[in-house]
C-alpha cells in the first residue's frame, strides 16, 4: 500500500519520469491454498510510442502485470503494491472510480479470447457503442457512426452488416479485430494486448499483429504486447522483458535479446521457437519440466530447478541466493548467477547449434 | 428466430403425440380390474363383461387409442350401443364411471386451485431465491452469504411433506394462527381474504425446497459470470461497476435460471400432491390422488395427459424465451 | 497426470475445509451405522420386529414411560400400540433409506452421463431424439405414476424372481427414482460436453486425428467428474427426502420393515402426545442431508479453481 | 352391510391411524329383540326439553373422498344409510332413537303406517303407505315408487354394490340363461331390472301395488322381512309417474332424489369437496314422525386426515363447534379424550361416546387356497391377538372375540369355546406358537406361504407387524400386502387378485343373525370371503332362514357359527368398543346402535 506522503508526493508529475513506468510492483492474491506471489517487485518503465513485449510461460505474471496496470486487479481480489505512473499520473493510489474513467480512455486492453471476451447477448456494435459512451457525451446515433468507422478501420469487411451482429456469428479474427476496435476506439494513449493472437488460427496470428502494429504507427499509441511466443515479438516489438515466476528475468532491446541473449530461460524460450525450415537437434532441448508453483517458490534462483547450467556456479548460489537483475550491456538486463562470460559462451553456442540446424 | 420458433413448436407436438401414446400405453397395463372395481361385491365373470364393455375395454387397444385420441379432437361417444349412450363433447379426456363424471369436468373444477397454488408457490420462491442468492453472491463470505445458505441449507435438508405436516400442526392447529384451511368456489376473486389465509401455509410448503435451491442456484451463477472475460472485458471499457454487475453480470447469470425454473415447473404438480392432501385442497393433486387409489384409470390418465401438456408448453415457452435473451440459442 | 494432481489439490483443500471433514465423518458414520448396525444389532439386543407389550398401556397402547418410553432397554423409546424398539426401527429404516438413496443414486448418475455424453458429443439426430425423450421423461407428473403403477410393477419385479414383498418394492423405488431422475443429470453433462467439444484442446485432438473413443476418454470425461461428483453429493439428500416423500404416500417398504419416511409420517400423528416421535427421526434425517449438501458445496468449492475465499 | 369403504379410503394418503369400530362386548347391551314391535307415529321419544332447535348448520367431517354410494338400491355403508335414511332416503320402515340400544334396535313405521302385516307363514308382507308423502318436487310419492325403486336392485349391471335381499327372498324364477359365454347370464334372476326390463311380468306378480298397500310374495317364509326393507327397498320416483324426476341410473348415486326433509344442494367429490343438504321445503313433517329435521343445512366436508379431524374437533374453534366426526377417534387421541373406555374426559363429557357397535372384526381365510383345515387352526392359534387388540387401542379396543355373531344380538349369541376347547386345547390370548407348530405338523403337509391382504392405514401396517411376528413364532411366514383401501373390497372378491386371508368386517344389517352367517359363509350372501361352498353348511342356513321359531333359529345360528368357527373359515379378532365424537356444540351425541352411528335424524345444534 501507498502511504499517504508518497501520493502527495506523486502528485505533480516529474518531468523525468518516462511515460509508462512501473515501480517495484507487488501482486499478490488469497487463495485456499495460501497467498499467491503473481508479481514479486516488478519495475520498468517504457518510453511513449515504443512497443514492449512482455514474454513467458503462463503463470510467469505476464497478465498479472497487465491487470494490474489496467487497475483490474481489485476486482479479482488481488492485492497490489508498488507504484504505477502512467502519463505523470500514478494509478495505483487513485480511487476505484477514478481508475475506471482512465480504463478504455487512457489505456485500452485486448484479451486473449475474443469470443469469451465479447458478451454472448449483444450486437458487437451495441458494445462498442457502450464504450464510448462510458468516456464521451455524444449521441447514440454519433457514436454508432464512429463504431462504424472503426469497424471498416480494423478491417471488417461488410462493416454495415457486421456491426449488428451477435459474436458468435463472427469468426475468430473478426472478433479479435471488433476487440481492437473496441480497445482503439477512445484513441488511448497505451494499448495492452494481453496474447491478441493464441486463440486465433495462424495464418490469422500474423494479419492482428500487422494490424495492430499499423494502428499503433496511426495512433501513435503505446503498445504492451503479452505472449508467450517469443515468434512474433521479433517484427513487432521495440523492446522485450521476459518474465519468469512473477520476476523480470531479462529486458533489453528485441536486437539484443535476439542476437545476445543471456539468460538460460530466454535461450531456451528461443529455441523453442516453431520453425518451419528446421528440426530442433537432439543436443540441446528447450525448456524442461513445468513452471514453479506461485505459492512456493523454489529458494535461490526461482529458474534454477530447469536451469541446464547452474552447477557451472560456484558454491551453489542458484540453490541459495536469489539473484539480482544487474546491468549487462547498456540497457540491457539479466536476472543470473552465471558470470557474464560464461552467459555469454552459452547463449554463443547455443545459438551456433540452431544456426547449423537451420542448414 | 422465426425457424427455431417453428422448428421447436414441431417438436412439441411430436412431443405430445407421444405423450398420448405414453399415457394410453403406461395406463393400460394398470394392475386392479377397473371393470371388476365397478363391479360390486355380487360380482360374477358376465357383470365384469359387462363393465369391460362399458369402459370401451372389450375392443382391441390400438381401437382403444384411436378412439381416446379422436376422442380428444372430435369427442366421443361410451355405450353407442345400449338405451343410455354417453355424450362426451371435444375435447374429452375420457369418462370417470367411478366418479360418473367426465374427466374434464372433474379437472376443469379442480384446476383453479392448482393453478393458484402453483402461482403463488411458483413466485415466492422464485423472489426469495433470486433476490437472497444475489445478496448472498454479492456480499460472498460475509455473514449475509452464510445467514442466506445457512437458511437454505435448512430449507433444503427436510422433505416437504413434513415440513408441510409440521407447519400445519404447529401453526394451525396447535398455534391457531391460522383458520383451517378451506377452499371456497370463486377463490380469489370472492374473499381474498380467505384466500390467503388457506393458500399461505400451502404457499410457503410448496415454496419452501425450491427458493432454497434457487437461493443456491443463483448465488453460484452470479459468482460464475463474475469470473467470466466479457465482465473483464466490461470493466475494461470503463462501465460503471454498477453497469457492469447489472447490464453484463447478471443478465447473463440469471439467464439459466429461467430455464431451471422452467423445469422445476415439471415437479409442480408432484409437490401439489403432497402440499394439496396435507392442506385438503380440492386440486388436481387432490384429485390424482383419489383417482390412484380408486385406480381410476381414465381420471389418471386424463390429469397426467394435462399436466403433462402443460409442462411441454411451459418448457417451449420457457426455451423461446431463452431464445429472445441468449441469442447463441437461436442457431443452436 | 493432470488428474492425479487435481486431486491431490482438491483433497488438499477438502482437508482443510473443517465443516467439510465433519460432514465427512459423520456420512461415514451413517453408512457405518446402516451396514453394521443391523448385523451387530441383534447382539446388542436390538429387534425391530419384537413388540414389547410391557412397555405399553393397555389402555389406548401409549408407551407406558414418558417421552415414549425412553428407558434403559429402550434409549429411544417404543412404537405407540407396539411397543417395538424405536432405536432398532431406525438402524433398520437406515440402511433401507440409505440402500434406496445411494442405488438410486448411481443408476442415475450412470444412466445420466452415459446418455448425456452420447447426446452431447453425438449432437446431430441423437442429440435431438434424446433431447425429446428427456422431455416426456420430464413432462410426467412422476409421483402420480410412482404412485399409480406401483403395484403392477412391483409384481413385475417380484416375476423377474426378485424376492416377494419389500426387495421388490426397494428395487421398484430404486428403479423408479431413477427413471425420474437421471434427464436433468443427463443435461447438464450434455451441456458440459457440448461447451468442451467446442474448447481448443479438444479442436487441437480433432485436428490430430485422434480417434473418437480416445478424446471422449482421455480429452473430455477427466473434465466432467468435477460436476457429476458436485451433483452426485446434492442428489443422494434428495433422493433420501425423496424416498421418504414417497413412503408419505404410501408408496414404501411394507411391515414390518420400515423407513424414515414412514416413521417420519407417523410420527406427525402423535405431535402432541409425543414430539420425541418427530424429533428424533426428523433431525436424523436433517443431520444426514444436510451433512450432504454441505460436502457437496465444500466439493464444488474445492473443485472449482476460480472460486477462492 | 360392509364397513364403510369410505372411511378407510383417505388411508393411503395419510398412512395414518385409523381406529376400527367392532362388534359388541360381551352382554353388555341389552339384548335386542328380532320379534317386531308394532309402533304408531305418536310413540317416537319426543326431545327432552320442549325449546325450538331449529336452525343451525351441522358439519360432518370425513377422511372420505366421497359417499361410496348415495343410492337407495346401492348404499351399503352403515354410516351412509344412517345419515341419507334421517335426511334424504326415507324406507318402509325403520329404527326407534333412542340411546338405548334395545329401544333403538325396535322397528317402527316410517313411509309405512305400521312395521307391515304378514301372511300367517310370512311368505307374503304387505305395508301401507302414509298420506303426504311427496317427492323434492313436490310430486306424489306413489306405491308405484316403492315398487319401481325395489326393481332397480334386479338390474345388477348396473345398480351394483347395493344390499340384495330383494333378489335373494321375492318370488321371481333364478335366471334361465346359465350359459356362461351369454353376459345376460350374469344377471341374478330371470327379471333384469327396469332398463331392460326382461321379466317384467315376474317382478309385477311378486310384487304388487294396491292404492297406497305394497305387497310382497316371497320365495320362502322370511320372518323378519319388515326389518329387510330397512335397505336397498327405498323408493326411487317411477319414470311413468314423474317425468320430470329422471332416474339416471348410474349418475343417480350423485343426485339421487330425496323423498326427506332435506335435499342435494351441492356435492362435490374428494379432498376439500363437500355435500350440502339443504331444507326440502315439500317435505311434510306430518308425514314424518321420526325426522326432528333441526339443522337448516347439514355439510359434509371430504378428504380431512384423521388425525387432523381429531385435532380439529378437540379444539371446536369456530365451525368446528358444530362438526361431528364422520369416522373414530385416532388410539393416540383416545387417552387425551377418555379417563377410561366408559367415560369422556371432564373437557368432553357429553360429546364423545365410547360405545358398542354393530361391527364384526375377523381375518377372513380363503378356505380353497388354505384348504386344510388344521393349517387354519393353526393360523388361529399362532395369532397374538393381545398384542393386537393392544394396537387397536387395547381396553379402548374391547375384548376379543370368539366368532362372527356379537353378544348385542342377544339369544344368538353363545360361546363358541373357540380359545377354550374348540380346537382341542386352550389358547392363551397371546397366542400358542408350540400347539400351532403342532397343529401344522398334525396337518400331514407343510404350511403354504400367507400373504394377508389389508386395507393400509398405519395402524393396520402396525397390526401386519404384529401378525408377521407373531406367526413366524410358529414357522407361518406371511407377506403383509397391504391394499389402496378404496381399492380393497374390490381386490379381495377377486380370486385371482386376493390372496390367502385378510382383514374384514361385517354386522348385521339387522339385529338377526341371518344377516351375519348368510352373507358371510354362503355364495348367495354375497360377502363370502372365505370362500367357503359347504353344501351342508349352506342347508344348514336355509334351515335356519326357513325356521320361524325365534329360539329355535337363534340355537341354528350359535350353530353355524360354532361351527364356522371350528372349520376357521375366519380368525375374529376383537368384539370391540368404537369410540367417536363431536364438537361442543352438537347435540344430542350418542352412538345410535342399528347402524353404529350417530342419531342424526334428532340431532341439533346449539346456541
Amino acid at each position: 500500500m501507498i502511504n499517504v506522503e508518497e501520493r502527495e508526493g506523486s502528485a505533480e508529475p516529474s518531468p523525468e519520469r518516462p511515460f509508462l513506468s512501473i515501480e517495484n510492483l507487488f501482486v499478490s492474491f488469497n487463495t485456499e491454498d495460501g497467498v499467491v506471489r503473481a508479481i514479486d517487485g516488478v519495475s520498468l518503465s517504457l518510453e511513449r510510442g515504443r512497443t514492449l513485449a512482455v514474454v513467458g510461460e503462463s503463470g510467469s505474471g505476464k497478465s498479472v502485470t497487465a491487470q494490474a496496470i489496467m487497475g483490474l486487479v481489485r476486482s479479482m481480489g488481488g492485492h497490489v503494491s508498488g507504484e504505477i505512473w502512467l502519463d505523470g499520473q500514478e494509478l495505483n493510489g487513485l480511487q476505484p472510480e477514478e481508475v475506471q474513467a482512465l480504463r478504455g480512455s487512457e489505456m485500452a486492453m485486448i484479451f486473449q479470447d475474443p469470443m469469451s471476451s465479447l458478451h454472448p447477448f449483444y450486437r458487437v456494435g451495441d458494445q462498442i457503442v457502450e464504450a464510448i459512451l462510458a468516456h464521451r457525451k455524444i449521441g447514440k446515433a454519433a457514436a454508432r457512426k464512429e463504431t462504424l468507422e472503426m469497424l471498416k478501420h480494423v478491417g471488417i469487411p461488410a462493416a454495415e452488416r457486421r456491426i449488428d451482429a451477435y459474436p458468435h456469428q463472427l469468426s475468430g479474427g473478426m472478433r479479435q479485430r471488433v476487440m481492437i476496435g473496441m480497445a482503439l476506439i477512445n484513441s488511448p494513449q497505451l494499448l495492452i494486448a494481453d496474447e491478441p493472437t493464441t486463440a486465433l488460427d495462424v495464418t490469422v496470428q500474423a494479419q492482428i499483429l500487422e494490424l495492430i502494429s499499423t494502428l499503433k504507427e496511426e495512433f501513435g499509441t503505446t503498445v504492451i504486447l503479452i505472449t508467450h511466443d517469443l515468434g512474433i515479438v521479433a517484427d513487432v516489438a521495440d523492446d522485450v522483458a521476459v518474465m519468469y515466476g512473477g520476476r523480470l528475468v531479462e529486458v533489453g532491446q528485441t536486437s539484443t535479446i535476439y542476437e545476445a541473449p543471456e539468460m538460460p530461460y530466454t535461450l531456451g524460450l528461443l529455441s523453442s521457437i516453431p520453425r518451419m525450415d528446421r528440426e530442433l537437434p537432439k543436443r540441446l532441448d528447450p525448456i524442461r519440466g513445468n513452471p514453479p508453483s506461485p505459492i512456493n517458490l523454489p529458494p535461490g534462483c526461482v529458474f534454477q530447478p530447469r536451469c541446464n547450467y547452474s552447477d557451472r556456479v560456484a558454491n551453489g548460489a542458484c540453490l541459495s541466493v536469489r539473484p539480482e537483475l544487474l546491468p549487462t550491456a547498456p540497457g540491457h538486463l539479466v536476472r543470473c548467477h552465471l558470470p557474464a562470460e560464461e552467459r555469454q559462451q552459452i547463449s554463443a553456442d547455443v545459438r551456433r547449434i540452431l544456426a547449423g540446424a537451420q542448414r | 428466430m422465426a425457424g427455431y420458433i417453428v422448428r421447436r413448436t414441431l417438436g412439441m407436438v411430436v412431443l405430445l403425440v407421444l405423450l398420448t401414446l405414453a399415457v394410453f400405453v403406461l395406463f393400460s397395463l394398470m394392475p386392479a380390474d377397473p371393470a371388476r372395481l365397478t363391479c360390486g361385491k355380487a360380482c360374477s365373470p358376465q357383470i365384469i363383461e359387462n363393465n369391460r364393455h362399458r369402459l370401451e375395454l372389450d375392443i382391441p387397444p390400438v381401437e382403444q387409442y384411436q378412439r381416446f385420441v379422436s376422442g380428444i379432437f372430435f369427442g366421443r361417444t361410451y355405450l353407442a350401443d345400449t338405451k343410455r349412450p354417453l355424450e362426451c363433447e371435444a375435447p374429452c379426456l375420457g369418462y370417470s364411471f367411478l366418479r360418473n363424471q367426465e374427466v374434464l369436468d372433474l379437472i376443469t373444477k379442480a384446476a383453479p386451485v392448482t393453478f393458484w397454488l402453483a402461482i403463488g408457490g411458483f413466485v415466492t420462491w422464485m423472489t426469495v431465491g433470486l433476490v437472497f442468492g444475489i445478496v448472498a453472491a454479492l456480499k460472498r463470505g460475509r455473514w449475509q452469504d452464510r445467514t442466506v445458505m445457512g437458511i437454505a441449507l435448512v430449507g433444503y435438508s427436510l422433505p416437504s411433506f413434513f415440513i408441510g405436516l409440521v407447519l400445519y400442526f404447529f401453526v394451525i392447529l396447535f398455534l391457531h394462527l391460522l383458520p383451517n384451511p378451506q377452499w371456497k368456489a370463486g377463490m380469489p376473486f370472492k374473499d381474498l381474504g380467505g384466500f390467503v389465509q388457506t393458500m399461505l401455509l400451502p404457499w410457503i410448503t410448496i415454496a419452501t425446497l425450491n427458493a432454497a435451491f434457487y437461493m443456491r442456484l443463483t448465488r453460484n451463477q452470479v459468482l460464475e459470470v463474475f469470473g467470466e472475460d466479457y465482465v473483464r472485458t466490461a470493466r475494461a471499457k470503463g462501465l460503471k461497476e454498477r453497469t457492469v454487475v447489472v447490464k453484463h453480470a447478471l443478465r447473463a447469470g440469471l439467464t439459466p435460471i429461467v430455464t431451471a425454473a422452467g423445469l422445476d415447473l415439471a415437479y409442480l404438480l408432484g409437490g401439489a400432491i403432497i402440499t394439496e392432501n396435507i392442506f385438503n385442497l380440492p386440486g388436481l393433486g387432490s384429485l390424482a390422488i383419489g383417482s390412484v387409489i380408486a385406480s381410476d384409470l381414465p381420471l389418471i390418465s386424463g390429469i397426467t395427459l394435462i399436466a403433462a401438456t402443460l409442462i411441454i408448453v411451459a418448457n417451449l415457452v420457457v426455451d423461446l424465451l431463452y431464445a429472445v435473451v441468449d441469442p447463441r440459442v437461436r442457431v443452436g | 497426470m493432470v488428474g492425479r494432481s487435481l486431486r491431490q489439490i482438491v483433497w488438499a483443500r477438502l482437508r482443510r475445509d473443517r465443516i467439510a471433514m465433519i460432514c465427512l465423518i459423520i456420512l461415514i458414520l451413517y453408512y457405518l451405522i446402516g451396514i453394521v448396525g443391523p448385523v451387530v444389532g441383534p447382539a446388542l439386543g436390538l429387534d425391530p420386529y419384537a413388540f414389547d407389550r410391557k412397555a405399553i398401556s393397555n389402555t389406548g397402547g401409549q408407551p407406558v414411560l414418558p417421552n415414549g418410553g425412553i428407558s434403559a432397554d429402550h434409549p429411544f423409546g417404543v412404537e405407540w400400540g407396539t411397543g417395538r424398539d424405536i432405536l432398532s426401527q431406525l438402524l433398520w429404516g437406515l440402511r433401507i433409506s440409505l440402500v434406496v438413496a445411494t442405488t438410486a443414486t448411481l443408476l442415475t448418475v450412470t444412466v445420466g452421463v452415459v446418455i448425456g455424453i452420447v447426446a452431447g458429443y453425438l449432437g446431430g439426430w441423437v442429440d435431438l431424439v434424446i433431447g425429446r425423450f428427456m422431455d416426456l421423461v420430464l413432462a410426467f407428473p412422476f409421483i402420480l405414476i410412482v404412485l399409480a403403477l406401483s403395484n403392477v410393477l412391483t409384481d413385475r419385479i417380484t416375476d423377474l424372481g426378485v424376492p416377494k414383498g419389500n426387495p421388490s418394492r426397494i428395487v421398484y423405488l430404486i428403479v423408479v427414482i431413477s427413471a425420474f431422475g437421471w434427464p436433468y443429470l443427463a443435461r447438464i453433462v450434455r451441456g458440459q460436453v457440448i461447451s468442451l467439444r467446442e474448447r481448443e484442446f479438444v479442436e487441437a485432438a480433432v485436428a490430430m486425428g485422434s480417434s473418437r473413443r480416445r478424446i471422449l476418454f482421455t480429452e473430455i470425461l477427466p473434465n466432467l467428474w468435477a460436476p457429476i461428483i458436485v451433483y452426485t453429493t446434492l442428489l443422494l439428500p434428495a433422493y433420501v427426502g425423496f424416498e421418504a416423500a414417497l413412503s408419505f404416500l404410501g408408496v414404501g417398504v411394507i411391515p414390518p420393515d420400515t423407513t424414515f419416511g414412514a416413521m417420519l409420517a407417523n410420527s406427525v400423528n402423535y405431535f402432541t402426545k409425543v414430539p420425541v416421535y418427530l424429533f428424533i427421526p426428523g433431525s436424523i434425517l436433517a443431520i444426514l442431508v444436510v451433512a450432504f449438501n454441505l460436502l457437496g458445496d465444500a466439493l464444488r468449492d474445492a473443485l472449482d479453481p476460480r472460486v477462492t475465499r | 352391510m360392509p364397513r364403510s369403504n369410505a372411511w378407510l379410503r383417505r388411508a393411503l394418503v395419510f398412512g395414518t391411524t385409523f381406529a376400527l369400530v367392532l362388534a359388541a362386548c360381551g352382554g353388555s347391551t341389552t339384548p335386542s329383540p328380532t320379534t317386531t314391535v308394532t309402533q304408531g307415529p305418536g310413540d317416537t321419544p319426543a326431545p327432552t326439553e320442549e325449546v325450538d332447535h331449529s336452525g343451525g348448520t351441522i358439519y360432518m367431517l370425513t377422511a372420505a373422498e366421497e359417499f361410496d354410494d348415495i343410492d337407495p338400491q346401492r348404499a351399503y355403508t352403515g354410516e351412509d344409510l344412517a345419515f341419507f335414511g334421517a335426511t334424504i332416503m326415507r324406507s318402509l320402515t325403520s329404527f326407534i332413537y333412542d340411546p338405548d340400544a334395545g329401544v333403538a334396535n325396535t322397528l317402527q313405521g316410517d313411509l309405512a303406517t305400521d312395521t307391515g302385516t304378514a301372511s300367517p307363514d310370512a311368505t307374503s308382507w304387505s305395508f301401507t303407505l302414509r298420506d303426504g308423502l311427496t317427492w323434492e318436487d313436490g310430486s306424489e310419492l306413489t306405491c308405484e315408487d316403492v315398487k319401481y325403486g325395489v326393481s332397480r336392485t334386479f338390474a345388477n349391471d348396473v345398480i351394483v354394490n347395493g344390499p340384495t335381499y330383494a333378489v335373494q327372498y321375492l318370488d321371481i324364477p333364478s335366471n334361465p340363461i346359465t350359459d356362461e359365454n351369454d353376459p345376460k347370464s350374469g344377471f341374478l334372476s330371470a327379471y333384469y331390472g327396469p332398463y331392460d326390463g326382461t321379466g317384467q311380468a315376474d317382478f309385477d306378480k311378486a310384487v304388487s301395488c294396491d292404492g297406497k298397500t305394497i305387497t310382497f310374495k316371497l320365495n320362502q317364509p322370511v320372518a323378519d322381512f319388515n326389518y329387510t326393507v330397512t335397505l336397498g327397498f327405498s323408493p326411487v320416483p317411477d319414470p311413468t309417474g314423474h317425468p320430470d324426476l329422471e332416474d339416471t341410473v348410474e349418475q343417480y348415486t350423485l343426485r339421487p332424489w330425496s323423498n326427506g326433509p332435506y335435499k342435494i344442494d351441492e356435492y362435490t367429490q374428494g379432498n376439500g369437496g363437500h355435500l350440502i343438504l339443504v331444507r326440502n321445503d315439500a317435505w311434510d313433517p306430518a308425514s314424518d314422525p321420526i325426522r326432528k329435521a333441526y339443522p337448516d343445512v347439514w355439510q359434509v366436508d371430504f378428504g380431512i386426515d384423521a388425525k387432523v379431524m381429531d385435532q380439529r374437533l378437540i379444539a371446536s374453534e369456530g365451525d368446528d363447534a358444530f362438526a361431528i366426526q364422520y369416522g373414530s377417534i385416532q388410539p393416540e387421541n383416545l387417552s387425551t379424550i377418555f379417563t377410561d373406555p366408559e367415560t369422556p374426559n371432564a373437557d368432553f363429557a357429553g360429546r364423545a361416546t365410547s360405545d358398542f357397535d354393530p361391527f364384526a372384526r375377523y381375518y377372513w381365510i380363503d378356505t380353497n387356497k388354505v384348504s386344510n383345515e388344521k393349517h387354519r387352526q393353526a393360523m388361529a392359534v399362532a395369532l397374538d391377538r393381545d398384542a393386537i387388540r393392544a394396537n387397536l387401542g387395547g381396553d379402548y379396543a374391547g375384548a376379543l372375540g370368539d366368532g362372527v355373531i356379537k353378544p348385542n344380538l342377544g339369544d344368538q349369541y353363545a360361546e363358541t369355546g373357540m380359545w377354550t376347547d374348540l380346537f382341542g386345547q386352550a389358547v392363551p390370548d397371546t397366542g400358542d406358537p408350540e400347539f400351532a407348530k403342532q397343529l401344522i405338523a398334525d396337518s400331514g403337509e407343510p404350511m403354504p406361504a400367507l400373504t394377508w391382504d389389508y386395507p393400509q392405514t398405519a395402524v393396520r401396517d402396525q397390526e401386519a407387524a404384529i401378525l408377521v411376528a407373531s406367526f413366524g413364532l410358529a414357522g407361518i411366514t406371511v407377506t403383509p400386502n397391504p391394499i389402496p383401501p378404496g381399492q380393497y373390497y374390490g381386490i379381495v372378491f377377486d380370486d385371482e387378485a386376493a390372496h390367502e386371508f385378510g382383514w374384514a368386517g361385517w354386522g348385521p344389517d339387522w339385529p338377526n343373525a341371518s344377516t351375519v352367517i348368510g352373507p358371510l359363509f354362503t355364495d348367495k350372501g354375497g360377502w363370502n370371503l372365505s370362500r367357503v361352498h359347504d353344501e351342508d353348511f349352506v342347508q344348514g342356513v336355509q334351515d335356519a332362514l326357513a325356521e320361524l321359531n325365534h329360539a329355535a333359529q337363534a340355537k341354528m345360528w350359535q350353530d353355524l357359527n360354532k361351527l364356522a368357527m371350528e372349520r376357521v373359515y375366519v380368525i375374529p379378532t376383537t368384539f370391540g368398543l368404537s369410540q367417536t365424537f363431536g364438537g361442543t356444540k352438537v347435540q344430542p351425541l350418542y352412538q345410535w346402535a342399528p347402524y353404529g352411528s350417530w342419531p342424526y335424524a334428532e340431532m341439533y345444534v346449539t346456541p
